[in-house]
């Protein structure tokens, strides 16, 4: 069969054919909006139209038959629109009040979960895993299921004292938003790269793979036409195996992945913040990876029982100080925690005020 | 298709209440030999603890660069299927908003070429399909781009931007974060489609500071819609918090980061001078409280993920700039940004670490703004800086 | 005349033949304290005693006669006892009430300045200028004089909302305390250091001069068997002139001084703090830098008129931000008040939230 | 002495109610040459705004390889009193306390082999005699010593401890600070005398977290006391200060940093735990506050001027250490963290400098210290940080 002619730089299609008339009418007219429950809100326009959005969580990865059983809900109840949000659930809107508690039904019908909205967790950003990417030192799909599985009802329910957003990058490429997310897991490595010096000769240029080193770890090694690695300078980045592949950084035995806590992205009362470490290292352990599961858990626990209305994850925990964080979690402080890289002088304390 | 592999560890995956990503893998493996042993290598994995997926090598459609990320399987005799696994990215459009015509259409194309998986949407924010093979790009491609779809980027080139819901739903949103979005994506479709950058460059688009598409911290260029003028206050609503259980002394003056905000029991007062507009009052008084004034975005300069030095969060470039269309001035401070940046980068440099490694007065020179003391939170606490010989004989 | 037989490492007297009897005597039993004026506190131990001090002003750099003229005050109101304070500051204490007027009488009749205790400016830490250090490119005791003249109802008599810590440092060393002080002058050089390579050879080593650079500006210069300097990365520190003296850093027709504020030292309240560049330059304008002073004034008047009480000045420009500092004193915000050294990440502003 | 010189810039400095070095300058000259001459070169200065001092060259006593700041004029022939004008420093006692006695002694001494002029007292705490020639260094020496007085520290040695008044006038000492200052002092003669470490080394002792002796940005090592208990109330005397204008609420409650004081108009109340220990209540309303419990030390490491990387502030290494004569405990401590730079530093890398290039756990393990959370004001922003094996093994 003939292909179609095809286009280029064309860019994506125009939104405002894809906007529900509602919003192309009320288009940046937007007078306010309330929370319904967990999952619904209603934003009123100046005009006195209303929508309503029913919000869904989604697995990020979708077979196309899942796609296609929420677009046929949205034909029925959202006259043939729907969208997604920035962290991946999917909206069902529509202007008509009546509309909307059959909305639900049906979608609860067909095993949807509905939530995310408001004070809550909501969609977990994440990244490839070992589905797809190459670079990967633990899974990200599997871990983020078992992570919701365990605080579900923080999704569809339960209120926490502001929103947290939680993130999970499976290498520290970090394509998820792990650096500035209340919890997030991120994978890492811990032990030297392991050479494979025949392939070098073919696969890699020897100074760029010396420049990518960011602690100068690595030095040419003329001899064997390859590089060789300070072992004690390494903390394991895997930047040399991005640019030159015969760079095995890959440790299924030592690979695992960290917790990192208190970031936050919006400049609401503190500012962004990134997220700091908590937990430098658990073992993969899949399928359910029951030990991070449980340390989020914990977290996020001592977090709803402890801070104050409104206040973020890092907004706590700098209000009591990292040293109560420790206490009040169970956490252990490990060398680990402290900063020798960057931000080593702005971390450490240098004030004789702090808690026992 | 039939089943291919047993999976009793991913299976584990498909119990519990939150929706199952392996459910959707067990799905279109029904109909794709690709996702069957895609399922078959995963499972592999988690048995091994560890992934089987080679670095990418290029491929690509003609004329373009970049939309395809490569995906070989290291194991391509066990799970031929997976040998090659390319992802697709498809631009997506502003907001994510979709007719379910169009998107019926990009699922009927895509379990025609490609493995019937996708994400919905990638962290960059495109629409990413999942895994196919290199031959099957170009006719892909064809139909896509045919029915007005375009790829989105990869590589060392702008990426996909991608913007907030503002006006469409919002009532916060200062500017027209769709319109940026889409006017952006189309004035760099050349710098999207041909990678020639030193590396990435990513711009995002939110309509306020609450920012909920994290530009702060993952643009290189983040576009932050904000206000010039009073926050508009509607007493009666501020009592209508009241009396629903808003404690607005703990929940909002006490929080205010400038402490700007007074109340006395009936009356808000806001010391709008003071204001720095975080969006926390407003955020939690929608009905109440109303930005006014001059409309416009901070622009930002910077973000990037840890590699190699750590994140950056995005820097305060221009505190205030009017965005309205044909948002001709906000191209030309990228295109200038770009410039320098282009000139002056090693490659796999981003433009936030070339400024760091070059200071920002030779950035801000280059790009034509002044110094302002919003640019940052506090002078520098060293006696050490520089002096150009036209700073000497200006005194 | 014989020469007394010498002694070594002995170290100081021990202190306690030193300690005024009433201090000997409740040493660590200090119940409280209360300012009785600007220059005048009692200390009251829990056995009843006081202790009574007046605090006088010295210009540190001390001719013995006017050391003498203070211990005869000392003699006849101190029981014999006298003590200078970390700020360099003189004290004199008795247990005796009766005797602190007549004691006040007599130092003012002798022309003595007394102050210095409470939310006031007390005496000014500094270095030695061009009375006699090499690497001196201001004054101190000069600078110090002018700026105290100025301010001097600040020590002896007038409130500010906290103390002030004023220091000033006649180049980078940073003798002084002025990395943590409330206002203060460093002395800065702006041109790049001229090279005597004649004298290079014989004085210097090249590589501890190449070393000594932070900037990596220097380079050697086999040719000259010297050492050359890459302008556009000197950043005048004069470090290289330290370790090598004919690397010449002083250029009286460029030198001058910088104006830093927002230091302090305890920990109360917010923790110590680095001051932060506020003025960047000013020539030397000897014998009284009047525009330094001004400026000093400046500073110091729009705080003290806009700080809350106890607040010290860093406070209170953290409270209201340093865009407001900026436009309530009328300062110019240069490309130099933007770090592009070791605290750039943590000074560019990530947020999105800030004053116009 | 005559006047030598015409002054009419530093006669300027004579006018203004502040006191006058340039009178005391002329007071010295009145009877001292080389005071006379330094006079007149300083004039000069002031003319043409520069200094007239060469490097200085080493000079000493016999046995001693600091204490002394060799100093040359650069203009001999012009101002011949100060072709040499050295300054010595005299090791001051704990606290800068004398009797009249024993600082007349060191002005009559002083007198008869230097300028007449001194520094009471200089930054690091000397009593400093300024202004002598290399020929009559060891007579003075011989003079000072015999009557109990020795040399202070000067050059890459461990440098004159002080300490802030603490036990001896202020209600707030956790700890002796003028005895812990005697007895480092006394311990490290050897090192004090003759420089043999890296760089300089300066040790500060403050009896609380006011700090009065700026110990936390001005020594290597940082010694604050502190205290762990309650802080007792004294309610009558919390209402003796709100009668007397204290706006308790305003100045106490809100201001403390951890939010942990609260006030019901007649009862002050303190949440212990959360208590930091800033100082600031205790300070305000010393009358009616009072730390008690055990009392003991914070040890802090490594601040410094910012030749040549910016500026350090100490960092805390033990965040608690009882301190009780005969301080064998510090002085072992700090012996370790001594050796321990001195084995690994480079030359002029002072103990902070080499932590920070070093990483601090290579430190913490060295002195025997293990992490604790007090150490930082928060952990790690980014995924890299090293493992040892011995790491890796033990889980
Ligand atoms: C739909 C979405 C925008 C989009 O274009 O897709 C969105 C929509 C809204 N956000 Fe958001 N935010 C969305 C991602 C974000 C992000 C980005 C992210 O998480 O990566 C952030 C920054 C998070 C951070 O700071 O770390 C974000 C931080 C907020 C906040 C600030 C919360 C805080 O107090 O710090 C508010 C205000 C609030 O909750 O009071 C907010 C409020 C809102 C409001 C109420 C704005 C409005 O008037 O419509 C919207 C619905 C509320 C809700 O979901 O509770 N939205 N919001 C995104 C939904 C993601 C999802 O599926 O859950
Ligand atoms: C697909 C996606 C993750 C996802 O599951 O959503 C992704 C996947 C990859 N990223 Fe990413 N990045 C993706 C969003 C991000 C983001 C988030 C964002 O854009 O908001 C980041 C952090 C922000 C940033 O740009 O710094 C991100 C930071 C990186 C980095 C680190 C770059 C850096 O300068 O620090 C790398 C490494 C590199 O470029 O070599 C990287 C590299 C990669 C590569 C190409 C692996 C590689 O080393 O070549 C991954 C391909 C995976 C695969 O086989 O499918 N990816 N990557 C995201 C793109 C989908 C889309 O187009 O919508
Ligand atoms: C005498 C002296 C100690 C010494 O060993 O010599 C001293 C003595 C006292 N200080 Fe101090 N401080 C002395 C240098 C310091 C320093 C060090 C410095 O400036 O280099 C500081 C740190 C400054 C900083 O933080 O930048 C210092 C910060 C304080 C503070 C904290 C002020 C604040 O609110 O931040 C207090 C508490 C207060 O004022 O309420 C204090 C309080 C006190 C008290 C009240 C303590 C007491 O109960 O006796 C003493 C007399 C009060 C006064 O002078 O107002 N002292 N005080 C020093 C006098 C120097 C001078 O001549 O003026
Ligand atoms: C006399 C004194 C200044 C004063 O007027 O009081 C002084 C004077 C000199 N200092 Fe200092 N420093 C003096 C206290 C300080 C302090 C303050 C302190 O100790 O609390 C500091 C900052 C704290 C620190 O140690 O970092 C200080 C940081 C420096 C530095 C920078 C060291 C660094 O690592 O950053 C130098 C440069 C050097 O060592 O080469 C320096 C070097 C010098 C030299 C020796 C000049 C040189 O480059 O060789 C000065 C001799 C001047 C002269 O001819 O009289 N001086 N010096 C102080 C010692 C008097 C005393 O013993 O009591
Ligand atoms: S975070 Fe790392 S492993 Fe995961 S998708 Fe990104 S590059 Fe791949
Ligand atoms: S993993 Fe990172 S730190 Fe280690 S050698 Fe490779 S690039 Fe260097
Ligand atoms: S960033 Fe602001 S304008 Fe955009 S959706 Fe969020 S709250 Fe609305
Ligand atoms: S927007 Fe933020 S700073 Fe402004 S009044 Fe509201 S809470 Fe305060
Ligand atoms: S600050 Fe510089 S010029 Fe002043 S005394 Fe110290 S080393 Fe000398
Ligand atoms: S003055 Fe400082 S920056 Fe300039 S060359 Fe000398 S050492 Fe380097
Ligand atoms: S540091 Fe503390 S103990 Fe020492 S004098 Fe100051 S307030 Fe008193
Ligand atoms: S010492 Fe500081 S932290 Fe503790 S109660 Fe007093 S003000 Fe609060």
């Amino acid at each position: 069969m003939a292909l179609p002619q095809r286009q280029t730089d064309i860019g994506p299609p125009h939104y405002k054919q894809f906007l529900p008339p509602v919003i192309e009418k009320n288009y940046g007219q937007w007078k306010y909006h309330e929370r319904i429950d967990a999952g619904t809100m209603v934003h009123v326009a100046e005009s006195g139209d209303k929508v309503y959005t029913v919000r869904v969580a989604s697995p990020r990865l979708l077979s196309t038959d899942t796609i296609r059983d929420m677009l046929d809900v949205a034909d029925k109840y959202c006259d043939g629109y729907i969208r997604f949000t920035s962290r991946n659930n999917v909206e069902f809107m529509t202007a008509d009040e009546s509309k909307v508690e059959p909305l639900k039904k049906e979608l609860k019908d067909r095993g949807y979960t509905i939530g995310g909205i408001g004070p809550r967790i909501t969609n977990v950003v994440h990244t490839q895993g070992w589905v797809h990417c190459h670079s990967a030192c633990t899974d990200a799909s599997g871990l983020v299921k078992a992570m919701m599985d365990e605080l579900y009802e923080y999704f569809t329910e339960k209120e926490l004292p502001a929103k947290v957003r939680l993130a999970l990058a499976c290498c520290v490429n970090m394509c998820g938003a792990v650096h500035c997310s209340d919890i997030a897991v991120v994978a890492v490595h811990r032990k030297v790269p392991v050479i494979d010096h025949d392939k070098i000769k073919d696969m890699c240029e020897i100074p760029t793979t010396v420049a990518a080193c960011p602690t100068r770890a690595i030095s040419p090694d003329p001899a064997k036409k390859s590089i060789k690695i300070k072992d004690e300078k390494c903390m394991y980045c895997g930047n040399c195996f991005t640019v030159c592949p015969p760079i095995e950084i890959h440790n299924p035995e030592h690979d695992g992945v960290a917790i990192v806590v208190g970031g936050k992205i919006g400049s609401l009362r503190t500012g962004p913040k990134f997220s700091k470490l908590a937990i430098p290292f658990f073992y993969n352990e899949p399928p359910r990876w029951p030990k991070v599961v449980a340390a989020i858990k914990n977290i996020l626990e001592v977090y709803a029982k402890n801070a104050r209305k409104h206040e973020r994850l890092g907004e706590w925990v700098e209000r009591i100080g990292w040293e109560r964080f420790f206490k009040l979690t169970g956490i252990e402080f490990t060398y680990q925690h402290i900063d020798d890289f960057t931000f080593m002088r702005d971390t450490l304390r240098t004030s004789a005020a702090f808690k026992w | 298709m039939s089943k291919k592999y047993d999976t009793p560890l991913l299976d584990e995956l498909e119990k519990g209440p939150w929706p199952s990503f392996v459910t959707e893998m067990k799905k279109a493996a029904a109909r794709s030999e690709m996702a069957n042993d895609e399922l078959g290598q995963l499972e592999k994995s988690y048995r091994t603890k560890r992934g089987y997926w080679k670095h990418g090598g290029i491929v690509g459609v003609l004329g373009y660069g970049g939309g395809v990320i490569g995906r070989y399987s290291s194991l391509p005799d066990e799970f031929p299927g997976v040998a090659h696994f390319h992802t697709v990215r498809i631009n997506q459009p502003s907001g994510w908003f979709y007719t379910t015509k169009a998107l019926r259409e990009i699922c009927d194309i895509w379990d025609k070429y490609g493995s019937g998986l996708t994400n919905l949407h990638g962290s960059t924010g495109d629409l990413v399909l999942l895994g196919t093979t290199t031959e099957n790009l170009e006719p892909l491609f064809a139909e896509y781009s045919s029915r007005g779809w375009d790829l989105g980027g990869s590589g060392s080139a702008m990426r996909t931007p991608s913007c907030c819901i503002g006006p469409a739903r919002c009532e916060w949103a200062n500017i027209d974060t769709l319109e940026i979005c889409y006017q952006m994506t189309q004035k760099f479709q050349d710098e999207l489609h041909r990678p020639a950058f030193p590396y990435k460059f990513k711009i995002k688009v939110a309509g306020c500071a609450v920012d909920c598409v994290a530009s702060i911290a993952r643009a290189d260029c983040s576009i932050i819609g904000t206000w010039k003028g009073k926050i508009e206050i509607d007493q009666d609503a501020v009592q209508w918090y009241a009396k629903n259980g808003m404690d607005i002394k703990a929940e909002i003056v006490d929080m205010c980061p400038t402490a700007c905000i007074s109340y006395d029991g009936t009356n808000l007062s806001i010391d709008d001078d003071n204001c720095s507009r975080c969006m926390h009052c407003i955020s939690k008084m929608t009905k109440a409280l109303k930005p006014t004034g001059e409309k416009g975005a901070t622009i930002l300069i910077g973000s990037k993920a840890p590699i190699v030095v750590g994140s950056l969060m995005s820097w305060v470039i221009v505190p205030f700039m009017k965005l309205e269309p044909p948002y001709d001035e906000l191209e030309e401070l990228i295109r200038k940004m770009i410039e320098w940046w282009d000139d002056n980068a090693k490659p796999r440099e981003r433009i936030g670490e070339l400024i760091e490694a070059r200071g920002m007065r030779e950035f801000l020179e280059a790009i034509g703004v002044p110094p302002q003391p919003q640019q940052v939170f506090e002078p520098r606490k060293d006696p050490f800086f520089f002096w150009k010989d036209e700073d000497l004989t200006k005194e």
